[in-house]
């Protein structure tokens, strides 16, 4: 059997709260910086401590960065999980584990290999200190693994030398479990494997980040300063990142205060209460939540959307419904956060699939917020927020100034005769706002969730009430212009079936697309990246006859959404669910569409 | 529907130190019931406002949802105005505040506004201490929705249509003590020469400012038997002080015998003058305030006045650290670290 | 101009707070009790006193009950709103106003009749109190349209006699102030006018109440025991009635207790969360509220979905979004409401069209909640909830018991080898619960929004939570057979286009077929009570072309959740919306659709 | 994950009263960081429920979400067990009291669960008197997010991360006893002597039961600085006084001296006995108590025991007037009045 090189999956078997999580994004760093793309995703309970966590690695040279099932090695460093662990091994894989204490014979498969590593033996010869045995032992199985599959130990030791930049004590303990392993392998295996790794080039200048770290430095960037926030997985971590970035990015030089504000609330319904006080009141503002968290601020969205405030929210989306499935991924609040609170209510959503374009998109609702004075929400969803992914550096066009949207300064107001709030002056439903604060005598106006004029007050009238809401539709219509363009994936139409996707689906799509290829089936692909929908959008779904609509979700939501906004014969759009937590793979997207194909190929 | 006054100003009327007339910080012609403690409560806001010369624009005006809610409207026309969504007032002006620590900050909520929906909101922008002025003009019920009971109805209070509330109330000012807000004071809508004083000292306080403000409710609580009726509550009122607010930089005019007297000098300047009306009690003494607080209750007083201030109160921008300018005057030079920024903190992800 | 007998629209202008509701309802029922079909509207302020307040009565002995535009008779008891008032009223048509005070001249029209009836002074001359004065013109009022429109005095008499039965002091001043009112009329005007009304024959054994009242009566025989809510227009009287009649009815004759309990909530969130408590725990329980609170409790009702518990919701709907028109009628919620919640969900959605119904589906939705252990919501709104509606007897099947679906008691669990909560034992989606305290050793188990196998445990699955999931959908399926069918309005199909209404467009839609059949026009008509939709209704829209979807809304979201649950041809459902916050009229049903029908009449 | 022990019990293990072995009142293994408090107050609420002989199925236990919301897994396997959404425990207890009167429910939060996103739903079951006991395992921080200081966290506390809390902590004994609840007590994870009793006595009070009991965090608050932390509590308790609690009918069997000792009565006939250990204070006069805990607040101690208890208790059912039988139990008999008053209901609308 000739070598699988640089075509893997590698899957980590861990107790949560043991220090895996750093010695396994060590490994991944690694080969990253050996030019190869990764993909790795977290698999983890909604627990602290003590439950099986693991740690999942696509290693593909052609740059496939969606999951693909099928373990070639799984390093098995929980007993727990042990049994179910080695039956996901792949025939002729292998199982790396802890051969401190022997496997019990009758667990063994025939079909695969076994390599043990004295792990924690070889910790416990090297440290003293429990806790550091520990950590170490997860060091030892990293330089166990250089060995196994080839990566080259300079990159590992100037990753821990950067690590420990600050505590440089630690580095020699690190090399030294990090050799132990090392040698440990190369002594008793035949090293490297049948499965084993190579430097590429093949990574350029992509950066290896989590979506929540980007979409909070696009907050940085989009110039937001004010967040209120309640903690919630997936999204916690927007704002952590957020904090820590501002820490080192936002504080006024000269007296060494912050240029932001950032507090914790006391629940979903306040923090989005605290952005749309800020943002009424003239800063760029933020919160980040999960489809809980939407659920419980939908009274107030539906305040931003009537009275007309910008807001910026960030669903971290997970599984649902309820708590759900805490710590899965699934895009399963798409309805509800398009048409999010009573009434007759519409938002404007981002669909982000790589942490590069949560950086952009994140600034981009800034503008688009406080241009359509409504709720703009980021759908993000825990694997493109809590997974480290392979994806362009980010990049800030320093001439880029924010959009403000329409507002009368002080000086506008003083030319002006009488102020409207809600006069539709320029004929695109947008209407000028004024901040706080600005005039003394002019421009002062009464915000509220009630049907009011166009000059902001009162009213019962249903005439007022009809042209309000009609105007507030007009903006919709204005905001489809203006909102990211979907992405195409051919020069020109060269089928007459086409695929829909979106977010973090995206990856797996790409990679079918190439497996249809392959089979000789041609099909058109287009990426929606916002809500609303614009022409290009429809002139997609016109021009083809059958499409297939790739999700992660029972309902088939976008479906849903697409189909009612934009009036498609539902026969044409082909529902391709897939709802079980997991990152979807290329493989079930194919399963999926062969399945449904109902037509003899043409073309 | 809003009734807009005429804007006609005589010119001969009175103005204050920032040449406003009074009038100027009028609002639209209330629609509340002819007699509503609330109204009178605006009144007193504008009163002080006016008194103590404030730029109408440098202060925004936040509420929920209920007849209370509604009487921003009615003052102030000059200053933004927030009529949010029921219960959420504090969250909505602790973002707010955020934007912009440099405007006042007056909430004005409702007892089934702050009491119930809102109380976990209430709690929290106390445990902050947000710089703002806080008011519950509080009937002890829902007026707009009918005359339902509040949580600040008192144990056997008799409703209009006679029922006797059988739950303990809560009182705000009791929970604002135990939470360590750094403002308290209780008072009611009838008594301005004791209400305006107090809302000048809370616009003066940096930091949560608390009044809770007894304000009838005339068509639906003020029947014999009910403990928040204007009889009742005029008859069971019980003053910790008599006091006056005495504006930064202005001379003191009102004297109080000593032993008797106290004089609280606020962050910004100005002074409270306080006459003591019990001996026990220290307006800066928390302890003080919470004992002095609970044989009230126990005597089934009504006690009002300001009963306690924390002359050292740091309020939450200053808690946090935030910068002296407001946040949201910062623009792309202070706010975007740029593209070379970006770079590194790439170089830092591979 | 020969007289208008028994079809006119009379409107009250009045200030509120002024006891005017009375006086108007005595007239509407003198009207219905000399055999009349009336149908009256409150239109009133979000404010408790000092604002203009209406109350429009229609009366037509052909027994249309819809709102209709046009006024023959103003009742201007308003100074505030005498000129928007005057303007009001239909050319021929007739002002009756208080002329104690003269009018001003330059408003009066030419082309209308004023008839001045000095109230206040008539009232100042037989009563001392201002407060009486002010009650007793109200009384006066309708002693004079008495007169002027032919209402039998004796019936108006007997209802003050029943009114104030408990007060007989009460009854003659109140006789005084009639008689006097009426012969004012008398001796000064040509009585009755040429618009007038005659006894006969045409409400059969119908009853006048308001929809919030039989709802209550409706949780009451649907043994509903608790109750959790919080007061929101226009739903408060829901929970008011409920209060009033359970005082009488539901009294434990023995001890004099409650055999009910009812908590005023501190918010929505806290009344949903008792109802899914009380529920769990084996009581049937509600709640009511309007758009804002269903937005409130939207996270719980994902948790009663998910965890599948019974929940029986109220949504009184009035103008949104947020606040929106507190006091005005809508129908927008329908996908916030069918779809409330964050994930993957479905509610079963009952639409009443009339009190009776709403007293028959309330019942019916205790019933379809227990079996179906799932969120079940009652789309009133305000126009339903708040007016005074003719409609069928409420009637009770004393042979009816509940149906309290799948519970398994201490007998069941006692033959059980071992229990499990959700195992599928009947193949149709739903699961044996058992109510905490049935058994001292068996049937326990773990409630739980987090993803759980069918013995109740905690599980991060994707297998086990996609069998959970699509064994929840296959339960939606069940639940189309057991949910009302649609109405029909024609034996057979005759015409291959149709309209769709529901709720309270009902009345309005059956007015507008006879407006169309009178112009030639043949439609089918179907009336859509229940969500998820059955089969009927998947016929009726397949047999035809085209469909007018009649909503009271504005981005139609009936004809959405249609669409999207059914895959319909979108081209095939045509909007016809009207949403100004007034009870749709046949005639704006007839312009709406008279405006699109796209192709020419057929058959 | 949720890990099933075996079932098989030896018969030869001691039995309670009703013929239970105490592994009859355990759960499934707890999945709890080793170590953290949440699972000694588990072990107290076995050892109490054993002792007491209470029928598994005659209790509910209900929580939200959190670490602290995950322990009714860990015990009771017998009883029915509901695990809400966050925060939302209180309302939900309160429809399921409504409905079954006749259950024990037994009310599990964490500090997050109940002084944050809760606030407004445990301020309103005290003022109820919810019958039902309320137990807040109250670690200062969030423990199943990762560590965020809660609204329990005192001002001062440092964080593991190193970062100091500017906020004042929400003493939630101290709101409890101001909303006028009628049993209030604290305790601490690490004191089971003190706590199973103090949960004895919580199930046999007709009324609110609070006992917010402080449990280390032994991952993210358990570090230096943090005053929630096992040394820092057990180092700063001070306890109110020794207590026991007699169950109803059992013979008194402790007894302490004259004059320091107290024995309050409960309404189903159990007594608690307890020997004071600060005169002044008196278990069943909440000024005593408030007083108290005040003095107790500003000398930095953690004051722990059973604070005060009102023997006169009414719960909410008797407030209201709800019948005696569960209402769960009630059928059409009971329930439907039938067609016959619905006709004469009818005539009432004609
Ligand atoms: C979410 C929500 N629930 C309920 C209501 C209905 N509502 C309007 S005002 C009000 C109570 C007002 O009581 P309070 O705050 O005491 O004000 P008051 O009218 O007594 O001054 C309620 C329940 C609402 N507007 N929004
Ligand atoms: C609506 C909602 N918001 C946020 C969360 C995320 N969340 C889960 S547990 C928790 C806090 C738990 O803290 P605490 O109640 O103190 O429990 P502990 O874990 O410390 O025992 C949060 C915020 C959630 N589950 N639901
Ligand atoms: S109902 Fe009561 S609170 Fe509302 S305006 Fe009238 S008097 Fe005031
Ligand atoms: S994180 Fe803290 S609270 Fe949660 S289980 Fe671990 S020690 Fe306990
Ligand atoms: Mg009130
Ligand atoms: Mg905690």
């Amino acid at each position: 059997m000739s070598a699988i090189v640089n075509d893997m999956v590698i899957r980590f078997a861990n107790v949560n709260g043991t220090g895996s999580a750093s010695a396994n994004s060590m490994f991944s760093k690694a080969i990253f910086r050996m030019g190869l793309p990764v993909s790795p995703k977290n698999i983890f309970p909604s627990n602290i401590q003590g439950l099986p966590t693991w740690y999942e690695v696509r290693i593909n040279e052609n740059g496939y960065l969606g999951r693909r099932a099928g373990i070639d090695v799984m390093v098995g460093i929980n007993p727990q999980s042990f049994a179910k662990d080695m039956a996901s091994v792949k025939p002729g894989g292998y199982f790396v584990y802890d051969s401190t204490k022997p496997l019990y014979e009758d667990m063994m498969r025939e079909d695969i290999h076994f390599i043990g590593i004295p792990m924690m033996k070889i910790s416990m010869d090297f440290f003293e200190v429990p806790r550091l045995q520990q950590l170490f032992k997860n060091i030892i199985y990293v330089g166990a693994l250089a060995a196994l599959l080839d990566i080259e130990m300079e990159v590992i030791k100037q990753i821990i030398e950067e690590q420990f930049e600050k505590k440089p004590k630690l580095v020699p303990p690190n090399f030294k479990a990090l050799d132990a392993g090392y040698n440990y392998a190369k002594e008793h295996y035949d090293c490297p494997l049948n499965v084993r790794l190579e430097r590429r080039d093949n990574v350029g200048d992509h950066i290896l980040m989590e979506g929540n770290e980007a979409t909070a430095l696009g907050a940085i960037y989009g110039g937001a300063t004010v967040a209120g926030w309640y903690p919630i997985t997936p999204s916690t971590s927007v704002v952590k990142a957020f904090e820590t970035h501002c820490k080192k990015l936002r504080i006024d030089p000269k007296t060494g205060k912050k240029n932001y504000a950032i507090v914790q609330a006391e629940d979903e319904l306040a923090a989005m209460g605290m952005v749309i006080g800020a943002t009424w009141n003239g800063a760029r503002a933020f919160t980040s939540t999960s489809g809980p968290g939407v659920s419980l601020m939908s009274e107030f969205i539906g305040l931003a959307y009537f009275a007309e405030i910008p807001v910026v929210l960030v669903n971290v989306q997970r599984g649902g419904p309820s708590t759900g499935m805490p710590t899965r991924t699934q895009q399963p609040d798409i309805l509800s956060s398009a048409y999010a609170s009573h009434g007759d209510t519409k938002h404007i959503l981002l669909f982000p699939s790589t942490p590069t374009e949560c950086f952009e998109m994140m600034a981009d609702c800034f503008d688009l917020a406080d241009r359509f004075q409504t709720p703009v929400i980021l759908m993000s969803d825990l694997d493109l927020g809590m997974n480290d992914h392979m994806t362009k550096p980010l990049k800030w066009d320093d001439n880029r100034t924010y959009d403000l949207g329409k507002v009368y300064d002080a000086e506008d107001l003083e030319k002006l005769e009488e102020y409207g709030r809600y006069l539709d002056i320029d004929n695109d439903g947008i209407c000028y706002r004024t901040i706080p604060g600005t005039h003394p005598t002019k421009g002062s106006f009464f915000t509220r969730g009630t049907s009011r004029d166009e000059y902001a007050r009162y009213s019962e009238s249903g005439a007022v009430y009809v042209r309000v809401v009609n105007r507030i539709l007009k903006k919709w219509e204005t905001a489809k212009k203006y909102v990211p363009k979907p992405q195409m994936y051919q020069e020109e139409y060269k089928s007459k079936k086409g695929i829909i996707f979106f977010g973090t689906t995206t990856y797996a799509a790409l990679e079918a697309m190439e497996m249809f290829e392959k089979e000789g089936i041609k099909l058109d692909a287009m990426r929606i990246t916002a809500f609303p929908f614009n022409e290009t959008v429809e002139d997609f779904i016109e021009q083809h006859e059958e499409i297939f609509v790739i999700e992660q979700n029972r309902d088939a939501q976008l479906r849903s959404l697409i189909i009612n906004e934009l009036d498609i014969i539902p026969a044409k759009l082909i529902k391709a669910v897939n709802y079980d937590g997991m990152p979807i793979t290329a493989q079930t997207i194919m399963d999926l569409i062969m399945e449904k194909l109902s037509v003899a190929i043409n073309n | 529907m809003t009734y807009i006054k005429p804007t006609f100003r005589h010119p001969a009327l009175p103005k204050n130190k920032i040449s406003f007339a009074k009038a100027d910080y009028e609002g639209a012609i209330s629609t509340l019931c002819a007699g509503c403690g609330h109204d009178s409560i605006s009144g007193s806001i504008v009163q002080a406002c006016y008194e103590m010369s404030i730029e109408p624009h440098k202060l925004a005006k936040i509420s929920g949802i209920g007849c209370s809610s509604k009487t921003p409207t009615y003052f102030l026309s000059n200053s933004h105005g927030f009529n949010s969504v029921h219960g959420r007032m504090p969250s909505v002006t602790t973002g707010a505040n955020m934007a912009n620590r440099d405007l006042i900050y007056l909430g004005v909520s409702g007892d089934g506004d702050t009491a119930s929906i809102g109380m976990g909101q209430f709690v929290h922008a106390i445990r902050r201490n947000l710089n703002m002025v806080y008011i519950v003009m509080n009937n002890g019920c829902y007026g707009l929705t009918k005359g339902q009971d509040s949580a600040t109805a008192d144990f056997g209070s008799v409703s209009k249509p006679g029922s006797v509330n059988q739950f303990q109330a809560i009182d705000l000012v009791g929970m604002a003590l135990e939470l360590n807000a750094t403002f308290v004071a209780r008072s009611f809508s009838g008594d301005k020469t004791q209400l305006i004083p107090l809302i000048k000292a809370a616009m003066s306080h940096p930091g949560f400012a608390f009044i809770d403000v007894i304000s009838p409710c005339v068509t639906f609580n003020n029947n014999k038997g009910s403990t928040k009726s204007y009889d009742f509550v005029r008859d069971h009122i019980e003053a910790t002080s008599v006091l006056d607010f005495v504006p930064q930089k202005d001379e003191i005019t009102v004297s109080y015998e000593e032993g008797n007297s106290a004089t609280v000098p606020l962050h910004d300047g100005s002074l409270i003058e306080l006459r003591k009306l019990s001996p026990e009690w220290n307006p800066t003494d928390r302890y003080s305030a919470f004992v002095r607080l609970q044989k009230a209750k126990m005597k089934g007083e009504i006690l009002t006045g300001l009963l306690y201030i924390d002359p050292e109160s740091t309020e939450l921008h200053d808690l946090m650290g935030t910068t002296d300018v407001p946040l949201n005057t910062l623009r792309e030079a202070e706010l975007c670290p740029g593209n070379a920024t970006l770079e590194s903190i790439n170089q830092n992800f591979r």
